[in-house]
């Protein structure tokens, strides 16, 4: 037993710091959510060229062929930040999804590119009448000779509106499960993206307008990708959760820090029981989304059923999120919400992130369904 | 107990009256209710309401308010609700809560001179209490006031101020006495929002753009040498943490609230036209179960409101509840609206588009249950507040502010 | 609007809490929790010659006639004893059954001396299989002649093990609500009452065995009853709410007052922020619970829909007593929890009562069913 | 990271000569495993273990414990854990942390004295903390400890006190200097329980009757003139406050554990037995909601207290570790209990009968999550000391006590 890093984790996270610090310091990223796209040049290309955006994809394939813990600790690192930008959607999701169901082929087109940052690709699952899962997806295309025909909406596609790439999953058949997954360029004629305003991150709507597709173009078979799509979100939604664990901890390091700054009634805030309360639940939060996942984590990287691990990991990292976000605004009080101090760039993640992958009560369900599986 | 007035024949009259005053005068808007055009309709229609003294219905007419009763001031409120509107129906807590203050601690000449122009609806007010340096801790703001003359000149700094448009006159409470013993060293003003040396300048927030009329922004105002009658120094020099508890009192929630409920019908009407695999999501049983609870955390805060409501009009002697009903709605509002974000799903934290299905009020929503605890006692200052008031480890239970209405 | 008490109800909750004073005060409480039975002669007496086990009996039945608030009134200053002992049972609950579901006939033989105290009576549903409703109901009689015959169990039935009568639900059909109520005498061949021990105030188990009863003895018709029952429910549950209420109103006293009498560190304690907040939080459950009974009461006084309002007022009542308890367990610490000091006679009943008349999440799922009944 | 150690062949070894050993050793018991028949089985066990070195793994041997390295620790507990036992097997939590403290403070005379016998398992040790008029403040405690000759006269009154079955020594810790100043009057003593003066009477608790070994009842321990010679003091004259942060550290929940998910199992377990409509529980969709709801929560306390473990025994510097897993699993007892009885009912409070399908443990835990709030620090001291650790409002984060294991 060791739950300690290693040095090369240890180092990494040191590099991801050093970077931060650098080009990606809060008052950075305070000035990059007023812009459109939301994360800068700088950031895309340390992403790419330090290889965190192609960290989890294999060697043979362009990437870092890093395992799953020392992937985990470069994005919780970025989720501290908070780094944005399409890092997890294109490196860790859209290359996951691709390396799982894609044909050799496939792989060696795509993967490539993704690790090298040149092109960025992402998964575009849910719709309009959202619901998480194979289950919600209802776009079913017209078939004309060799090609598919795409009309409809994908909506809450994370970075969708930077993306070149898209992996639209599709239905083509009546069961549950018979969805299949096209690649399909953005460039292409009909294809249109728009990001979405509001309490949002990267969300985007993308919508096909009679969009011709090569049926070369589907990732592995019609019908037949639904294992392949349940190992890759199995695989990504880890890192998705040590993301938001870096956030938790940034609003945690936040908010112990202000209760030793901020001084009313002749005290550091930090002395009054009602602000210690507050961070005592904010790093229960964080911890139970750390430590789960931390062991969930683990079971990947050597092998054994971790399915109930990542459910777990992902309910309270969700959860454990938002509340910690929360309670840093109760010790924060006022100075928290103006845009200029920097917390709201993690509470607008907390809530944007909240259903990614699917929310709290999805994974409970999940849990549910596997009490069994449970040794 | 009776939770609804027993109105005689001549209050269903009144109803009767109002109802079709409030068809005839109540503006029809589309969009955004804090537009400049919106906002200027809704501010009419708060002079049209005042000139009849259904602005503060219960206060004296003396003071131009309508000098009518209970009853008539529940009936008043509920058709009003009818529209979503409260009284006034615009921003003017500053109004409703300084106007208190007057009311209590004024001289009959300030009371003849600030309180009708505020009851009828003529002049908007914001209330100044949030200082950078002085947050929860009002009593330890340093915008000072120093006499000089037969005026005081005032320099400091108040955040988190009113809203998107400027009103007529402002109201803060200032040291008096910089060194002079804690609590015994504030005096409380009203001032001309024109006066030399008032600047207000816009904030940047995560709230901003909520459903409020005329409150979709937050402002700093910065008092450069800003010179202001002695005259208009209310209840006493040093004596302004006394004329605070009054409006303090009201802003804690003890003045209540009769409402529907509004994000539980919201969250019903929209449940029967949004659509989950061709559903109405109202079909799924989970969905239900979510309204469920949104049902429970919502009607505890209807009738805490109520309650308070009814505590205050007819003067009952009150202690927690105040803070109680303003603790309970600023805590639940985050329990609330991550039940509306299960329930309806990314869509609603979407602003714009054809997505959005609730035109943007559960993104304000979504951002206002945070700010929103902090405002008018931070969730920490209303459990302090009840803890007092309840009396946990002292000997006696302190009393609550004294309010007039 | 008036949400104060009448006179008549503030000279009501005097007499009762004068008599808890006197016959049923804390000391008197806690010895009487080591009793077998767990509730004294004098209580028994002094609810029923003051009227307050019959007090919802119409009055040509011999009781009080009171209205619903008026009632809640007497039961929430018992709760606030806890005065121990079957009236809510027998005047409120089985009382309620007999009037809805009852005969003129049997009415007349049965109500009177219940309201009296001379029998005690109370409603037999539940069973080891057990699921709180109608559908739970699975006890079967087989028939012979006049007669039915009663071969099984009913479990955790309040105040069974001293009751006259049992109100027993039988199925009497394959449909969920083809059920029937039988009147059953104790003193009949073949039944016997156990009390139950465990974190239990007067739950009991009774057996029947080739017990004969009359067809008769049955409450209205054959599987006719339902809506009576419902009646019933919807009458007596808030009655209970109250109780629980009060039971809330005591150990928030308790708090109030321990934490003004305990010094640690030079202070009382209720002085400390952690302290302050259990109170807090605990006040905010009691009154959630009292307020949203308070509504459903009036609106059962004055003749509305109601059943939004009980299921509300019962959820919150449950999860609030509950609460309540725990948080005066917080801050009273090692004193709470010796059995001399009396706060564990309500955590007992917080416990007890939490599924009487069904948990919290029963009735929530009934709000759920009936969300469109809200206006 | 690796949350499970790799062992080495010999530590596979080991592990067979743990589990054949623990097979053959192991009490097969019915009923309460805490009558005294059961509890001087228990206890045997205890002694058996002690004389292999096993009660104390990695304690050196020359103090009676195993000299074992932490893989070696963690196969033994493991190993135990399958018959759910912890090391001690019996109720010997005054033995494990007042051993501690006489490791870190004690003198090489009262270390050869006094550990051996309690590390062997031959002698068992009760803890004397609470005070009637010092619970969560320690340090006010009123037994006072007078110098008198070669010895010290205690007089006080200590409660919640050990278990069910006379130990063979207590320690408690006294003010030697009564007047003088706090945290620098008290001193820490061990105590022989046969002590002229000292008296045991058991208490009346909510809690009694749990499922500890020799845990199911606590007591008042009366000191009535109680002699004990000087030689007994342990590190130094007024200095009991710094011996007590030893065992206040590990009793925080420093000292980690390895454990299952108990109350988990038990209850997928029972939710295959018992029915519902003729249905095993497991079967129905509310029921499996409520296991995920216990398993979150009980997963969580798992892993903080593996966290411990592998930060004490591996000497990681610790802050608030210790008592995050103590608050956490307080608090989380409580939702866990209400849980339980959503999942299964009234039958969850019974105890006796063919209907209590738990056998008496699910009332006990009901009971117990009550209890087990306030004992080893209440909940809220817990979230003092981690405010403490990671310095809430202070310029630096208070150490953790020091520890030896």
């Amino acid at each position: 037993m060791d739950l300690s890093l290693s040095e090369t984790q240890l180092m990494l996270r040191k590099t991801v710091e050093d970077f931060i610090a650098r080009d990606a310091n809060r008052d950075k990223l305070i000035e990059l959510q007023q812009t459109p796209r939301g994360y800068s040049d700088e950031i895309w290309r340390a992403a790419s060229e330090l290889g965190w955006v192609g960290m989890m994809i294999p060697e043979q394939y362009g990437g870092g062929g890093s395992d799953f813990s020392t992937t985990a600790v470069v994005y919780e690192a970025l989720g501290k930040g908070p780094v944005p930008g399409p890092m997890f959607s294109s490196g860790i999701l859209a290359g996951q999804v691709i390396l799982q169901a894609g044909s050799e082929e496939q792989k060696k087109q795509f993967l490539p590119s993704i690790a090298s940052g040149d092109i960025v690709a992402t998964l575009a699952m849910t719709e309009p009448d959202y619901q998480w899962g194979p289950a919600g997806v209802r776009l079913r295309p017209t078939e004309s000779g060799d090609q598919y025909v795409l009309n409809g909406t994908k909506l809450f596609v994370y970075d969708g509106h930077v993306a070149d790439w898209l992996i639209v999953a599709i239905r083509t058949g009546d069961g549950a499960d018979d969805i299949s997954l096209l690649m399909v360029d953005t460039k292409a004629a009909g294809v249109s993206a728009r990001k979405l305003d509001g309490f949002t991150t990267s969300e985007s709507e993308i919508t096909f307008s009679n969009v011709k597709v090569p049926k070369a173009n589907l990732l592995g078979k019609v019908n037949g990708v639904k294992a392949a799509l349940d190992r890759a979100l199995l695989y990504a939604t880890p890192i998705l959760c040590a993301y938001k664990v870096g956030g938790g901890q940034g609003v945690f390091e936040m908010a112990v820090q202000y209760s030793r700054d901020r001084v009313q009634f002749g005290r550091p805030i930090g002395r009054f029981q009602f602000v210690q309360n507050h961070i005592v639940q904010l790093v229960n939060h964080l911890d139970a989304a750390r430590w789960t996942l931390n062991e969930a984590l683990w079971k990947l990287d050597t092998g054994q059923d971790a399915r109930v691990g990542v459910h777990l990991a992902k309910t309270l990292a969700s959860e454990g999120y938002r509340k910690a976000c929360d309670y840093s605004h109760e010790v924060h009080a006022g100075t928290g919400i103006m845009r200029s101090y920097g917390l709201t760039l993690y509470t607008r993640q907390s809530r944007s992130l909240y259903a990614a992958l699917g929310d709290p009560r999805y994974h409970r369900k999940q849990i549910a369904n596997l009490i069994e599986t449970i040794e | 107990m009776d939770f609804k007035p027993t109105y005689t024949p001549e209050q269903e009259a009144f109803r009767k009256e109002v109802r079709s005053w409030l068809e005839a005068h109540v503006p029809n808007v589309e969009g955004d209710r804090d537009s400049d055009e919106n906002y200027a309709k809704y501010r009419q229609l708060g002079r049209d309401l005042g000139a009849r003294g259904w602005l503060r219905p219960t206060v004296s007419k003396d003071y131009g308010g309508g000098g009518l009763n209970f009853e008539q001031s529940v009936i008043l409120y509920e058709e009003m609700d009818q529209y979503g509107l409260g009284l006034p129906p615009y921003y003017d807590s500053g109004g409703w809560l300084g106007g208190a203050s007057i009311l209590v601690w004024g001289t009959e000449e300030q009371k003849q001179r600030f309180l009708p122009p505020i009851f009828k609806g003529e002049v908007v007010t914001w209330q100044l209490l949030t200082a950078p340096e002085a947050g929860s801790d009002l009593a330890g703001t340093k915008t000072d006031a120093i006499r000089d003359g037969d005026d005081y000149v005032i320099n400091g700094t108040k955040i988190y101020v009113g809203g998107s448009h400027k009103p007529d006159m402002l109201w803060t409470f200032t040291r008096t006495d910089p060194t002079g013993p804690r609590h015994k060293n504030t005096s409380w003003f009203m001032i001309p929002t024109d006066t030399p040396g008032v600047t207000i300048v816009p904030m940047d927030l995560l709230g901003d753009g909520g459903e409020g009329i005329g409150a979709s922004v937050k402002n700093t105002v910065y008092f450069e040498d800003a010179r202001v009658s002695a005259k208009n120094l209310v209840g006493g020099v040093n004596n302004g943490w006394q004329v605070a508890t009054t409006h303090l009192e009201l802003e804690h929630g003890g003045g209540g609230s009769i409402g529907r409920n509004k994000w539980f019908e919201r969250a019903v009407q929209w449940s029967k036209t949004e659509k989950r695999n061709g559903r109405p999501l109202i079909e799924d049983a989970e969905a239900r179960d979510r309204l469920a609870d949104i049902f429970v955390l919502t009607e505890v805060s209807r009738l805490f409101g109520l309650r308070n409501y009814w505590m205050n009009r007819t003067h009952q002697k009150m202690s927690y509840e105040g803070s109680q009903s303003s603790y309970y709605r600023k805590l639940t509002g985050l329990d609330i609206t991550t039940n509306l974000q299960e329930l309806f799903g990314p869509a609603s934290l979407i602003n714009g588009g054809g997505f959005d299905f609730s035109e943007g009020t559960l993104d304000a929503y979504h951002r206002s249950a945070i700010t929103a605890l902090h405002p008018g006692g931070t969730a920490d200052v209303q459990k302090v507040l009840m803890a007092r008031r309840m009396g946990l480890g002292r000997d006696e239970a302190e009393a609550a502010g004294k309010t007039v209405e």
